[in-house]
């Protein structure tokens, strides 16, 4: 029995979050600095993780198994693939840097009563989201999986309801009445799509009588388990429903823009590089491994909503008139690009799908922060408030700047790699949708552009002439990210390597071979 | 050796690293390192060159594999640099004129306080065009022709509280978007088709493919190639491109990047020589974009956006020669080099003058300057004579060479690219003489600005009379140097392949023709602005010129019909979204609350209506149980 | 004579005092069809008990009786607090809680 | 029916007493209803002999102790087997005392302890006139807000008589979900149903809401066992008994030597079908489903909060004990005619409760709502008819029990000038004022709402899991749903605790005594450890899921 290090990677941000929240309501800075401490300890482990896996290895690692609730055939089963790992590095990576660049954030205006702490709140509910967000990634037992997937939306909650960006057009009353209602909007809607997944999995149960997903996926392979088409195909639906809320894809969209608008910049990220990607992370290992045949039927129709929610979100994104909507418009078109890239069912798409994760959680990370230094600074969302920082902020304007250019996946920074891999993936097997979701990347460039240019520059606003260049803290915040996002761009060899055997896993269990070049084929 | 090669890229991305980095105290000698940086790099060059020469004529192609960049199963993509005749002639072009250029800059930039900053983009530019050459597959040659691109879009927009400079750094950029769709979708064709996009693969067996893929790709190129050359019909970013500073016109929208598209399709000549649907496409694309930057540069009055047009014009020609395939690549390389060095001297010459003349860049204001800055005068008359191809400087021979390629392609075709290209050249003489004379002969017409400050025309200082100097020695002498003895065409040929077609002209009559277009084209000009004064104020004009003052119209129809159609889809997109996407979901939420509320007005607080429910219950409960039974 | 009829007649008595709960306001009175339909039951009861030809249903008449008087005693004392309460022992004027 | 025979029968009843055979009673088995019963015959005399000052105390003591008792013989007899091996059926075919009846046995003692605890909690009202006061009424008697109210509350008296009437009414709680035969059934049902109509009448403040609760409660109830007993007697005519067992042979035709007297009677399907509905709405009655739910709502807001609690908990445990015993055990023979029926009601149930609830304004109703929806949810395992399905509905109504008593318990916290602040207007930022009662709260909510790590999850999770087996899968898709609409209300009393601004004049948090303490306490602990580490109490569960036939 070797150390359990992946409960331990859960469970250390779990009991940092307990801490935290334990800290007397006076300290508030011991809070701070308690739950930034945990975030690194945690990173640290999470690092020890990947050091520790074995890319050509078994395909899960680092595996525990205990038994937990056996009447529901469930166990405590943990073990990471590749993938798995990725997102676990990413998560552990960006919880420090929300954590640093929420440092002001829920400082509480009044101190209220005694017993009232919404700083020490704040920080804990972050670890809590990224304890539940990091066994997510390792659980290897449906059943697991599910409670923390469904967890996870309680403290996102009060994250997001609970606190926001002070300054408001319409005061702080009509702000709590809105963050209540993004915070409410954003829970019923993963609420149902979990419900939804509860109503799947217990059919999976009936099914498959147990919960285990290497177990199922054996039994599926060698015909010991069979399944009906249709039951697959309801199952599947069942999933892929809640995923696609949380992803989001289009239609299922509408609760991210009003949650990261009324989110605090960090929090915000947390939502969007974070625990969304819990959902496109669950498609792939779940969707597609647990119901191969039912994903392959359902691939026309999924491949063509995600391009809707390519073009459809970057036009959106054009028409924002609020700084963070429009990231969070940006997002979506970003997620349309991954589920196509996973349900191309190509190693290209798959692998570039989940470099997608890692690489769009680090951009808009980048991008998000800085524009909530920017809100920050005016107490203001509106695009139109904003002109001229590039003179009297250049710093700022600077890394905003590059998190834009991530953003519309420059060459040379990391999204584009990841970007590239899944058009091209999708290009090789259904070239019409590819050349369609190309479109992105112009729009892209519009919407950021058109941001960068009606903030940053032109004259410069009186209301911003005298806004402060980018802190330290703000700074230690985005530079590392940025140097990321340039160093994954030149040099993405260390992620693909560890992606890229669990893709090739993924796709004999679904059956799939990449097409063959036309001129071999000829040959 | 070819570690050098490394460095040749490294040398100014160090620069820009180090200048965009390294912060305010870096101010005073950033200029500087930039300019060093930009030499050094060249210096590997001329090394790089002479070690080339050393070599037989096949032996010239050195490969550096630096690492595995994205392998994922069957799509690998090295960090791979080939440096060959092609990219080495691009390498001199572009460290050469480079140096010059930030030179220049030196002088040009003195007062400006983020000048560092200047320095530290035209080093990133060199880096990514160096790049954009030497690499040895499409897809690390699609980062460095993004890279241009960001280059561009931050210097046109470097003057940044200039609204419309930054507007238009957008719109390069996002034309230039347009054009890269068209990369990465050849890009992707490739690797459908051939499994690989390296150059090694594509090229050697672009034979094995069908001709239908191949069209396709050769379209998607040119598609890339007339984004970032600015050809018809994505030409529309180059004229507002000049509003920034005039050695970023020099340098990167005459010079280097925007010729990047006649390197992309030369480099891809096999694809096109087995494609010839896209080569005609090419061709087209060449001839009209010839006259219609012709017909523009006719029209402007601002000295820049004059030059501007001419820029696009020229590249029509090498576009033209890139599309008429081994007859014309060597020409259009030759012609690009050539067009390098006098349309960089055209716009340092432009350049200083707006120096002398606080930035103002409309003709019409100038007059008479020959006078008063003399080197910039001279300079500035050796390049025009290059471009309109006065005989023994270098465009004469260039241009002549594409002229007599055009008729070469023999057949119809033949005539109307040869006469499109001949009426070109008349064009073109046209409007060179109408700046020339507009700028430095006649009476001066400039007048105090609104805050009465007089203009005082001044000579540049040396720092930027220079590299004018250096630029105009090489407008006179390169077409002679490469042209005798067919030196270029020997050097090239191995990598672009050469055939002479069969003219229907012979060469000696084409060249007359050549100088009859000439004649006519500068007679015309002295005609119109050589004889009378011209008028302060632009005449209300032709037509034809209202038109070609507005870029025939182009602008006007993107406005409309991309522009605010465009803002029209979005808002009416972020209406559904709200009232449609979001209003199902409100809306049931909704019908829920709505039944709810109807359903509790049963709860009415009277304990029989209770009763009687229980009663319908119960009565419901048996039946029911009855029914069941029965059935 | 057929005992069935006797089940015609309980059935009978438990309707009408089914119907008068639903039917009458005077809480007393509503309490009162209660216990109708109670005895309906034990009439029930004897009856089958009869056909049957065992006990057990008379002895649960019994039972039921007994529980019926608990029945008044608990129902009378809530009745009469609530008729001190309100001088009323109408069953619909005690409407304060609803929807 | 010939004359001899008639004869016959006066004879057999003429017979002397002393052939009558003595009744066998197995009190060992029965002890923890007896010593409920026992303790609440002490109770009253305790009313009749000990000074008013000291009643209080002397109460509580007693049905503490009773309860603890009670629950450890509980334990005893499940450790001895009988809830396995040895079950098997007591007193003369009265009582069954096997795996459910014990599990659901203990249940009910356990919420009736902690029921207990509230109701003997005194210190959430300011003391009047230097006495302690509970929730109850000073005196039920007096007419309210007359003087002889006033004296009684200046006099310091206390309805202690609530403590007797508890230990009545868990008696006859423990008796329904075990009782073998109809007429054990019906008496349980009477002797738990009346001390919960006499409780309902005795809040101490808002008292015509209390008495309008009693009186609602007290006719549609017995309306409701009117009903029963109808059925009762139809099942008799239909299998000349009211033993469970023989009217399970009878109904499988299995019946053993067959009296021609039963012939014409006996196989009567309309009786049988007629009998069982009537009865089943009797019960369906108690556990508050749809279209037989319109008491709960009043009843649950007018009665002392403490009573509500208790009765929303232990009334359930108990009725749908007997249910599942019912058609486990009587009906299993005719499951093709009852199952569809079941099927409807569960429907309605659950989407009933759910959407009316939305609208609801007050945190008692809203919360009366929620248990009817939880009822169909319930329903849905009890129609599953398996193994399965019996041990999810235990272990649903175990984690469901104390979770209820919790909330309502905390509900008895939050007050204003006019006791409890049940709008929910006024609960509004309550997270900021105290925000520890707000937490828990919202874990109570987020265990109704059934959200994963909580009992309410665990349990909805294996009954839909039950229903699910037993080939119910449209059900577990329509609870889905339902669950999904009733999330909307627990979230939106969350959002108004802690999004929205407390209101000046809003609402105190009272200190409580231990006692309402360990209430909430226990309601906090049980929905966390059935949430995370259910296993053990699912093998209870699961091991109790066997009835005696």
């Amino acid at each position: 029995m070797s150390f359990p290090l992946l409960t331990a990677t859960a469970a250390l941000p779990a009991i940092g979050a307990v801490a935290t929240a334990a800290v007397p309501a006076a300290q508030r800075t011991a809070a701070k600095w308690l739950a930034l401490l945990v975030s690194l300890a945690t990173l640290a482990l999470a690092i020890t993780v990947l050091v520790r896996f074995d890319p050509d290895g078994a395909r899960y690692q680092l595996t525990e198994s205990h038994a937990w609730i056996k009447d529901f055939g469930v166990r405590y089963d943990l073990g990471v693939d590749g993938i798995a790992v990725a997102l676990l590095a990413l998560t552990a990576l960006l919880i420090p840097f929300i954590v640093l660049a929420g440092w002001h954030d829920a400082d509480p205006l009044e101190t209220g009563s005694k017993r009232w702490r919404p700083t020490q709140g704040f920080f804990a509910l972050i670890l809590a989201v990224e304890a539940m967000v990091i066994i997510s990634f390792e659980a290897t037992d449906v059943f697991v999986f599910y409670i923390f997937f469904e967890v996870m939306l309680i403290p996102m909650y009060f994250l997001i309801g609970g606190f926001g960006d002070r300054a408001h057009e319409h005061g702080e009353k009509a702000a709590s009445t809105q963050r209540s209602y993004a915070a409410v909007k954003f829970l019923l809607y993963n609420l149902v799509g979990g419900l939804i997944m509860l109503a799947a999995v217990i059919g999976l149960y009936v099914v498959a009588g147990n919960f285990s997903l290497p177990e199922i996926v054996q039994a599926r392979a060698n015909g010991s388990l069979h399944m009906a088409t249709s039951t697959e195909r309801w199952l599947f639906l069942g999933f892929f429903f809640a995923f696609a809320v949380k992803a989001p894809l289009w239609p299922l969209h509408t609760w991210l823009p009003n949650a990261m608008q009324e989110a605090t910049a960090p929090v915000a990220v947390l939502i969007t590089a974070v625990v969304d990607k819990v959902g496109t992370f669950a498609m792939l290992r779940f969707c597609l491994q647990l119901f191969p045949e039912a994903s392959k039927w359902a691939t026309p129709a999924i491949l063509v909503l995600s391009l809707i929610s390519i073009v459809y979100g970057a036009l959106l994104a054009v028409g924002q008139r609020d700084i963070k909507r429009l990231v969070a418009y940006a997002s979506i078109s970003h997620f349309g690009f991954i589920i196509m890239g996973i349900f191309a069912m190509t190693s290209q798409g798959q692998s570039g799908a989940t470099l997608y994760m890692v690489n769009h959680g680090i951009s808009t990370a980048a991008l998000m922060l800085v524009a909530g230094f920017l809100i920050s600074r005016r107490g203001s969302r509106l695009i139109a408030d904003y002109g001229g920082v590039q003179k009297v902020a250049p710093l700022l304007a600077g890394t905003f700047l590059i998190g834009g250019l991530a953003t519309l996946s420059l060459p040379g920074l990391a999204p584009f790699v990841s970007e590239f891999l899944v058009l091209v993936g999708t290009f090789a097997r259904y070239p019409a949708i590819g050349v369609i979701a190309t479109f992105g990347i112009v729009l892209a460039a519009l919407y950021t552009l058109v941001l960068y240019q009606r903030t940053m520059t032109g004259p410069v606003k009186p209301e911003v002439s005298a806004m402060p260049d980018l802190r330290a803290r703000e700074l230690v915040v985005v530079a590392p990210l940025i140097v990321l996002l340039i160093f994954l761009g030149v040099y993405p060899k260390p992620v693909t390597d560890i992606v890229n055997p669990a893709v090739k896993q993924t796709m004999t269990d679904v059956h799939k071979t990449d097409p063959k070049p036309s001129v071999e084929a000829a040959k | 050796m070819e570690n050098l090669i490394a460095l040749l890229i490294a040398a100014p991305l160090l620069g820009a690293a180090v200048l965009l980095v390294g912060g305010r105290r870096l101010d005073a000698v950033g200029h500087w390192i930039g300019t060093l940086l930009s030499t050094v790099s060249f210096v590997f060059g001329l090394i790089l060159f002479v070690d080339l020469l050393g070599k037989g004529a096949e032996h010239r192609t050195l490969i550096k594999h630096l690492y595995s960049w994205v392998p994922v199963a069957g799509f690998q993509a090295d960090v791979t640099f080939r440096l060959d005749q092609l990219s080495m002639t691009f390498v001199l072009l572009i460290t050469g004129v480079g140096s010059l250029i930030h030179l220049y800059s030196v002088g040009y930039m003195e007062h400006d306080e983020r000048r560092r900053r200047f320095f530290g983009y035209l080093n990133l530019f060199l880096a990514a065009m160096l790049l954009l050459v030497l690499a040895d597959n499409y897809l690390l040659l699609y980062v460095g022709w993004e890279g241009v691109g960001l280059a561009s879009y931050l210097l046109i927009g470097f003057w940044q509280h200039k609204p419309s400079a930054a507007t238009a750094a957008k719109k390069a950029f996002l034309v230039n978007r347009v054009g890269d769709m068209g990369l990465s979708i050849a890009i992707m064709l490739m690797f459908t088709t051939f499994g690989s996009f390296a150059f090694g693969p594509v090229l050697n067996h672009a034979g094995d493919a069908s001709e239908g893929k191949l069209t396709a790709i050769g379209l998607m190129l040119l598609l890339a190639a007339c984004g970032k050359s600015a050809q018809v019909p994505l030409q529309s970013w180059l004229g507002d491109a000049m509003e920034g500073p005039t050695p970023v016109s020099a340098l990167i929208h005459a010079a280097t990047m925007v010729t990047a598209g006649v390197y992309l399709i030369v480099r891809s000549g096999a694809v096109f020589n087995a494609a010839p649907d896209a080569q005609l496409a090419v061709t087209v694309v060449g001839a009209v974009t010839l006259l219609f930057g012709a017909i523009v540069g006719c029209a402007k009055d601002d000295i820049k956006k004059a030059l501007a047009g001419s820029t696009m014009s020229q590249i029509g020609y090498m576009i033209l020669a890139a599309g008429l395939g081994p007859i014309g690549y060597v020409f259009a390389i030759m012609h690009l080099v050539t067009h390098g060095f006098f349309k960089a001297g055209l716009f340092l010459g432009a350049g200083s003058v707006m120096h002398g003349m606080n930035d103002e860049v409309d003709m019409r204001k100038y007059g008479g300057l020959r006078t008063y800055m003399p080197v910039t005068f001279i300079t500035f008359g050796l390049g025009y004579l290059a471009i309109i191809g006065f005989p023994g400087l270098s465009g004469f021979f260039s241009k002549d060479k594409i002229i007599e390629a055009a008729f070469a392609k023999g057949g119809t075709e033949g005539w109307i690219l040869g006469g499109a290209a001949l009426l070109g050249a008349a064009i073109t003489a046209f409007y060179m003489t109408r700046v020339m004379l507009m700028t430095f002969f006649g009476e001066k017409r400039w007048q105090p600005d609104e805050n009465g400050h007089e203009p005082h025309p001044h000579e540049s200082p040396r720092v930027m009379t220079i590299p004018m100097i250096l630029l105009a020695v090489g407008s006179v002498c390169a077409g002679g140097l490469f042209s005798i003895g067919d030196r270029f065409l020997h050097w090239l040929e191995p990598i672009t392949g050469h055939s002479e077609g069969n003219s229907p002209l012979s060469a000696a009559a084409v060249t007359g023709a050549t100088m009859v277009c000439l004649v006519i084209g500068v007679g015309i000009a002295w005609a119109q602005y050589g004889r009378g004064p011209v008028p302060v104020v632009a005449p209300r004009g032709s037509l034809l010129t209202r038109a070609a003052r507005r870029d025939l119209l182009q602008d006007d129809f993107n406005h409309v019909v991309l522009v605010r159609g465009g803002e029209h889809l979005t808002r009416s997109l972020v209406y559904v979204d709200h009232t449609l996407v979001d209003g199902v979901v409100n809306g049931t939420a909704a019908g829920f609350g709505g039944l709810s509320g109807r359903l509790r007005r049963i709860q009415n607080g009277f304990a029989r209506s209770y009763a009687v429910s229980m009663f319908g219950g119960a009565a419901l409960l048996v039946a029911a149980t009855l029914l069941m039974r029965a059935v | 004579m057929n005992p069935v009829n006797y089940l015609y007649l309980s059935a009978l008595l438990f309707t009408i005092g089914a119907t008068g709960v639903l039917i009458r306001r005077n809480a007393i009175v509503v309490f009162m069809c209660i216990e109708l339909m109670l005895n309906a039951c034990n009439l029930a009861f004897v009856v089958f008990s009869r056909m049957h030809g065992n006990l057990d249903g008379q002895i649960i008449a019994f039972f039921t009786m007994v529980v019926a008087a608990a029945e008044v005693v608990v129902g009378l004392a809530i009745i009469v607090s609530l008729f001190r309460t309100r001088h009323s022992a109408s069953v619909d004027d005690a409407s304060l809680m609803k929807l | 029916m010939s004359a001899t025979v008639v004869h016959s029968l006066w004879t057999t009843a003429a017979d002397p007493i002393s052939k009558i055979p003595a009744p066998k009673i197995e009190y060992g088995q029965l002890s923890p209803t007896l010593i409920v019963v026992g303790a609440a015959l002490v109770g009253v005399l305790v009313e009749a002999f000990v000074p008013r000052k000291s009643r209080y105390y002397a109460q509580v003591f007693v049905s503490v102790v009773a309860l603890c008792a009670a629950f450890a013989a509980v334990v005893a007899l499940a450790a001895d087997g009988y809830g396995t091996t040895k079950a098997h059926i007591a007193a003369m075919g009265a009582i069954a005392v096997d795996g459910p009846s014990l599990f659901l046995q203990g249940t009910i003692l356990l919420a009736g302890l902690v029921g207990l605890f509230t109701f003997a909690e005194r210190r959430l009202d300011p003391a009047a006139h230097g006495n302690r006061v509970d929730s109850f009424a000073a005196q039920a008697a007096s007419v309210p807000g007359g003087d002889s109210e006033k004296a009684a509350v200046k006099a310091g008296f206390t309805t202690t008589e609530v403590f007797p009437l508890l230990l009545f009414a868990i008696a006859g709680m423990l008796v329904f979900p075990s009782a073998n035969d109809l007429l054990t059934l019906f008496v349980a049902l009477e002797v738990f149903s009346l001390p919960l109509y006499l409780l309902c009448a005795l809040a101490r403040r808002k008292r015509l809401m209390s008495q309008e609760a009693a009186v609602k409660y007290f006719l549609l109830g017995a309306f409701a066992s009117a009903f029963t007993l109808f059925g009762i007697a139809l099942l008799y005519g239909y299998a000349g008994s009211v033993s469970y067992a023989r009217i399970a042979q009878v109904v499988d035709g299995t019946v053993t030597n067959v009296d021609p007297a039963l012939a014409n009677t006996m196989g009567n399907d309309a009786l049988l079908l007629l009998g069982s509905a009537l009865i089943v709405m009797g019960l369906l009655f108690k556990v508050g489903a749809v279209p037989f739910h319109m008491w709960t709502p009043d009843v649950y807001q007018g009665a002392p909060t403490p009573v509500t609690g208790f009765m929303a908990a232990a009334t359930k445990v108990a009725a749908f004990g007997a249910l599942l015993r019912l058609l486990y055990v009587v009906l299993p023979g005719m499951r093709w005619d009852w199952r569809p029926v079941m099927w409807a009601v569960a429907i309605i149930t659950m989407l009933g409760g759910a959407i009316v609830a939305i609208t609801q304004t007050d945190i008692k109703r809203l919360l009366a709502y929620s248990s009817i929806a939880h009822a169909g949810f319930i329903l849905a395992g009890v129609i599953a008819t398996s193994k399965d399905g019996v041990s999810s509905v235990l272990f649903y109504l175990a984690g469901y029990s104390f979770v209820t008593i919790g909330a309502f318990a905390v509900v008895t916290l939050v007050r204003d000038a006019g006791g409890e602040a049940t709008h929910l207007s006024k609960w509004a930022g309550l997270g900021r004022r105290s925000p520890l009662v707000a937490a828990v709260f919202a874990v109570f909510l987020l265990a109704f709402a059934g959200i994963p790590l909580t009992s309410g999850f665990a349990g909805k999770f294996a009954v839909f899991k039950a229903a699910a087996d037993g080939g119910a899968a449209p059900l577990v898709v329509v609870g889905v749903i339902s669950s999904a609409i009733a999330a909307f209300f627990y979230i939106r009393v969350i959002v108004l605790m802690f999004f929205s601004e407390p209101k000046p004049e809003g609402p105190t948090v009272a200190v409580p005594s231990p006692l309402t303490m360990a209430a909430i306490g226990m309601g906090v602990a049980v929905t966390l450890v059935l949430g995370v580490a259910p296993q053990y109490f699912l093998n209870l569960a699961s091991q109790a899921g066997v009835f005696v036939r």
